[in-house]
């Protein structure tokens, strides 16, 4: 259960702040270190939560930073563990979890494109979604969509 | 010969009623076409197959919102198909953006980019109107009135303009960086 | 031999929606697959943060095409999670009927995908055609024939419309009298066997690795299914059975969503029996400011095609902070087509595709 | 394989004599459900230009235009310093057809009707000011009751 898991996390690791949302089952979430997220993921996957269900990024441009978010799942316990740690918005790197699983491709490359951050050690952050796009980063809270669309595709509000 | 024999008339008859459309779900609008080609509705009645490639193909559906990456492939499929061709804008989308209205990657006004010769009205327009909008082209081909691939031709600049500021400089807003 | 490069191109008829997977064969041999998903992306998550809560209720839909009411679902329950509010029980019921409507709508369009892909016409005039019947019922109900809007943050839009019950019923026994006929010229039909048999076999133990989920999962020999392991919706106080095969391969995740069809019909009867009365919607906020206090929520929901989660990010205002959109074919469209497609014909490849079930719209988003 | 199963789709031809499923469209008309999401009407005497419907429209659709627009009270006299009551134009080719407009209209005079074919030619024949003098105007399809209204108002009969 979810103490159970607490336990487990609370006992090996040190400084992680972990939070139990209220009003929602079967989900914890904790935060740690930008460095200590590769030796946390692997160390739950060891036990039980070999599922990655995602991976995204959440862009707080007030404080200047991105946070990156990681949901592990248990087949056995049935519990989301969602793994946040904040990086720099300005220089965005962060190790990649490719050894650990396969398709962390995917949402790495997805968040490369949309956020701009740089996974080092992942081969393939090309061009996913998107086509020969040169402005910044779209999803980033200071590209104004709405701007744009009126620009290049003379699109008026009502 | 056809052509000439009373003015084309019987030729326009023939080509309103064997309108082959191209199998190129562009939009979310497309789940709607295989109700109506399948039995329920059943399109087949008035001789709209779909065809696998636009060397088939009269009639060219624009089935909703169209993002810039499928645009491309849109005009180079429009380009390959041979005249007489038709465009049926299906939904909001292609009128005025629709939904998405403000979205960076998609576009807002269809006829900006390609000749339309029909729209329908719908969010996601019903295989009643898919019907109502094939009788409205049929009557426009026999009146011989639905010649979009001929302003495509004239105008072609004016697309092409159009069409480029699109694929240019993705993502930069002008009078920023 | 040469290699050469073959396009299955977002113009193809073998293609589920609009996607595009760069092959290169030797002879007809795959020897590596390349997916290019993109071409349905229109930016949702960036529009769903210029626009409130409530303006966000019609977009969600849109999401997924086939099976647009898990969005509808999650996107309320991320809300009521961020609310701390239940929807009634009434409103509970309610979503479970549309949601496994939803999910036999988007079986049927499976199958006849699949069967299309292998030559077999006759199913997708049958399926896509009994498909318009629950169509039918979802117009009844909400007022929509594909886009439902239905399910509101706090409950639902509107109540069962009276004769609604016995309407649905019919098509419950319809459906399940069709799936007989289906067995005479699908199921059981030697040429399936043939085609679907050993081609594109995961096993378990690769599954779990590769993040497969939903029917895929369960076709491998995982008995995983969120309905059961983190019920939402009123499937804590319904008895269903949850199917699971071992072979992994596509005839065996066709097969089990014909045993999902089943088990969907049975849990809509039930509901549809003890479908208890009351009001309909929570009180929620006034829809012109609706204010979602701070917090973060991941509810994920089991879609027809795997696990579909939403995890949103409220910071207090009135528009959704980040809202990310965890559809279940970013897995099975793009990382596991390129391990799966590899060493198959290229019949196979749009066959593979329809096993899996791959929503282009959920990768591009 | 076994030679039952190699023969089963011959048990498809019963359908030859069945009842085809089809729907003649043009000829048999399909009708669309009682509540069914169409077009608008507008109760343009009932309604109190409040505005509500331009707000929660997701799609931008609505725009509140004066009433003097509206050809029937093109030439309305207006007494100086009074506001024009403004009413909702919507832009069919940006509405989604969601109805949410419908179920915040405090005065239920904004409904939706079962008409949902329109097909033109010209893009500006999209847009129009809702009324009820159009020719589906019996035909109500959506129409806001108790428990759909969503700021929990009650019809006034």
């Amino acid at each position: 259960m979810v103490e159970g898991v607490v336990e487990l996390i609370k006992g090996n690791f040190s400084d992680v702040e972990i939070v139990i949302p209220e009003h929602q089952e079967k989900r914890v979430h904790i935060s740690v270190e930008k460095e200590k997220v590769k030796e946390i993921a692997k160390f739950l996957k060891d036990n039980g939560f070999r599922h990655l269900s995602f991976i995204t990024c959440v862009d707080w441009i007030d404080e200047g930073k991105f946070e990156l978010v990681y949901g592990l799942y248990s087949y056995e316990e049935k519990i989301v563990v969602l793994i946040k740690t904040k990086i720099d918005r300005d220089n965005p790197k962060q190790e990649t979890l490719l050894p650990l699983w396969d398709q962390a491709q995917t949402y790495e490359r997805e968040i490369h494109e949309m956020f701009g951050v740089y996974f080092d050690g992942n081969p393939g952050l090309t061009p996913f979604i998107l086509e020969d796009w040169e402005g910044i980063p779209p999803m980033r809270k200071d590209f104004d969509s709405r701007k744009y669309s009126q620009i290049t595709y003379d699109s008026e509000a009502k | 010969m056809l052509e000439s024999f009373r003015g084309g008339k019987v030729a326009r008859w023939f080509k309103g009623r064997s309108m082959w459309l191209l199998h190129f779900c562009t939009g979310c609008g497309a789940i709607e076409l295989p109700p109506s080609m399948t039995s329920r509705y059943d399109l087949e009645r008035f001789g709209i197959i779909p065809m696998a490639s636009p060397r088939q193909a009269d009639v060219l559906l624009i089935t909703g919102y169209l993002s810039v990456k499928t645009l491309k492939r849109v005009i180079t499929t429009y380009e390959q198909m041979l005249d007489p061709k038709y465009v049926i804008g299906f939904g909001s989308c292609t009128i005025n953006g629709g939904m998405y209205w403000d979205s960076y990657a998609t576009i807002n006004k269809l006829d900006y980019y390609l000749p339309v010769d029909v729209y329908i009205s719908g969010c996601m327009p019903a295989p009643d109107a898919i019907f109502a909008a094939f009788l409205e082209l049929r009557e426009k081909i026999e009146k011989g009135e639905a010649n979009g691939y001929k302003l495509y031709k004239i105008h072609y600049e004016r697309y092409k303009a159009n069409q480029d500021k699109v694929f240019k400089n993705r993502g930069i807003i002008e009078g920023e960086d | 031999m040469k290699t050469y490069e073959l396009f299955i191109g977002p113009q193809h008829v073998g293609i589920t929606g609009n996607f595009s997977v760069i092959l290169e064969l030797e002879g007809n041999v795959v020897k590596k697959a390349t997916p290019n998903p993109g071409f349905l992306h229109r930016g949702f998550e960036k529009l769903m943060e210029m626009r409130g809560f409530i303006h966000n209720v019609p977009i969600v839909c849109r999401i997924c095409v086939p099976d647009p009411d898990p969005n509808e679902a999650n996107y309320a329950m991320a809300v009521e999670k961020l609310l701390g509010i239940e929807p009634p029980p009434r409103a509970k019921y309610i979503r479970t009927i549309v949601l496994e409507f939803s999910r036999i709508a988007s079986h049927l369009f499976t199958f006849g995908g699949h069967a299309g892909s292998i030559g077999l016409y006759t199913i997708p005039n049958w399926t896509i055609s009994d498909r318009d019947f629950i169509l039918d019922l979802f117009e009844m109900l909400t007022g929509g024939r594909v886009y439902h809007i239905f399910i509101y943050p706090g409950g639902v839009r509107r109540d069962l419309p009276d004769g609604f019950i016995e309407k649905a019923k019919d098509v419950l026994n319809y459906l399940e009298k069709r799936l007989d006929d289906y067995n005479k010229l699908y199921f059981d039909s030697y040429m399936f066997k043939k085609r679907a048999r050993g081609i594109g076999i995961i096993n378990k133990e690769d599954a779990i690795e590769w993040g497969v989920t939903g029917p895929n999962l369960r076709a491998s020999g995982v008995k995983a299914d969120t309905r059961k392991d983190d019920p939402y919706a009123a499937y804590g106080e319904l008895d269903f059975e949850i199917p699971v095969l071992t072979g992994g391969d596509a005839y065996d995740r066709i097969m089990i969503r014909r045993m999902e069809v089943v088990e969907s019909i049975k849990i809509i009867r039930q509901a549809l029996d003890n479908i208890p009365d009351g009001p309909i919607r929570e009180k929620v906020p006034n829809p012109m400011r609706f204010i979602v206090p701070p917090g973060d929520a991941y509810v994920k929901v089991e879609s027809s095609k795997g696990e579909y989660g939403y995890y949103m990010v409220s910071n207090g205002k009135d528009k959704p902070y980040r809202v990310y959109i965890r559809g279940a074919s970013m897995t099975h469209g793009i990382h596991i087509l390129e391990k799966l497609l590899p060493g198959n014909y290229l019949a196979d490849v749009s066959q593979i595709m329809f096993s899996l079930d791959v929503c282009p719209p959920e990768i591009d988003r | 394989m076994g030679i039952k199963n190699y023969f089963s789709p011959v048990s498809a031809l019963k359908f030859l004599v069945k009842k085809p499923v089809t729907v003649r469209v043009p000829y048999e008309k399909k009708e669309p459900s009682e509540n069914y999401r169409g077009f608008h009407i507008n109760d343009i005497e009932k309604c109190i230009g409040c505005g509500n419907c331009a707000r929660i429209c997701p799609p931008n659709a609505i725009e509140m235009v004066p009433m003097t627009e509206y050809p029937k009270y093109k030439d309305m006299k207006v007494e100086e310093g009074k506001r024009i009551k403004k009413i909702p134009k919507i832009d069919y080719g940006r509405c989604c057809f969601c109805a949410l407009c419908v179920d915040v209209c405090p005065s239920f005079s904004l409904k939706l009707s079962r008409e949902r074919i329109q097909v033109e030619t010209d893009k500006e024949a999209f847009v129009f000011i809702a009324n009820n003098d159009v020719s589906y105007k019996d035909n109500l399809g959506y129409v806001a009751n108790e428990k759909s209204h969503l700021l929990g108002l009650k019809p006034k009969r």
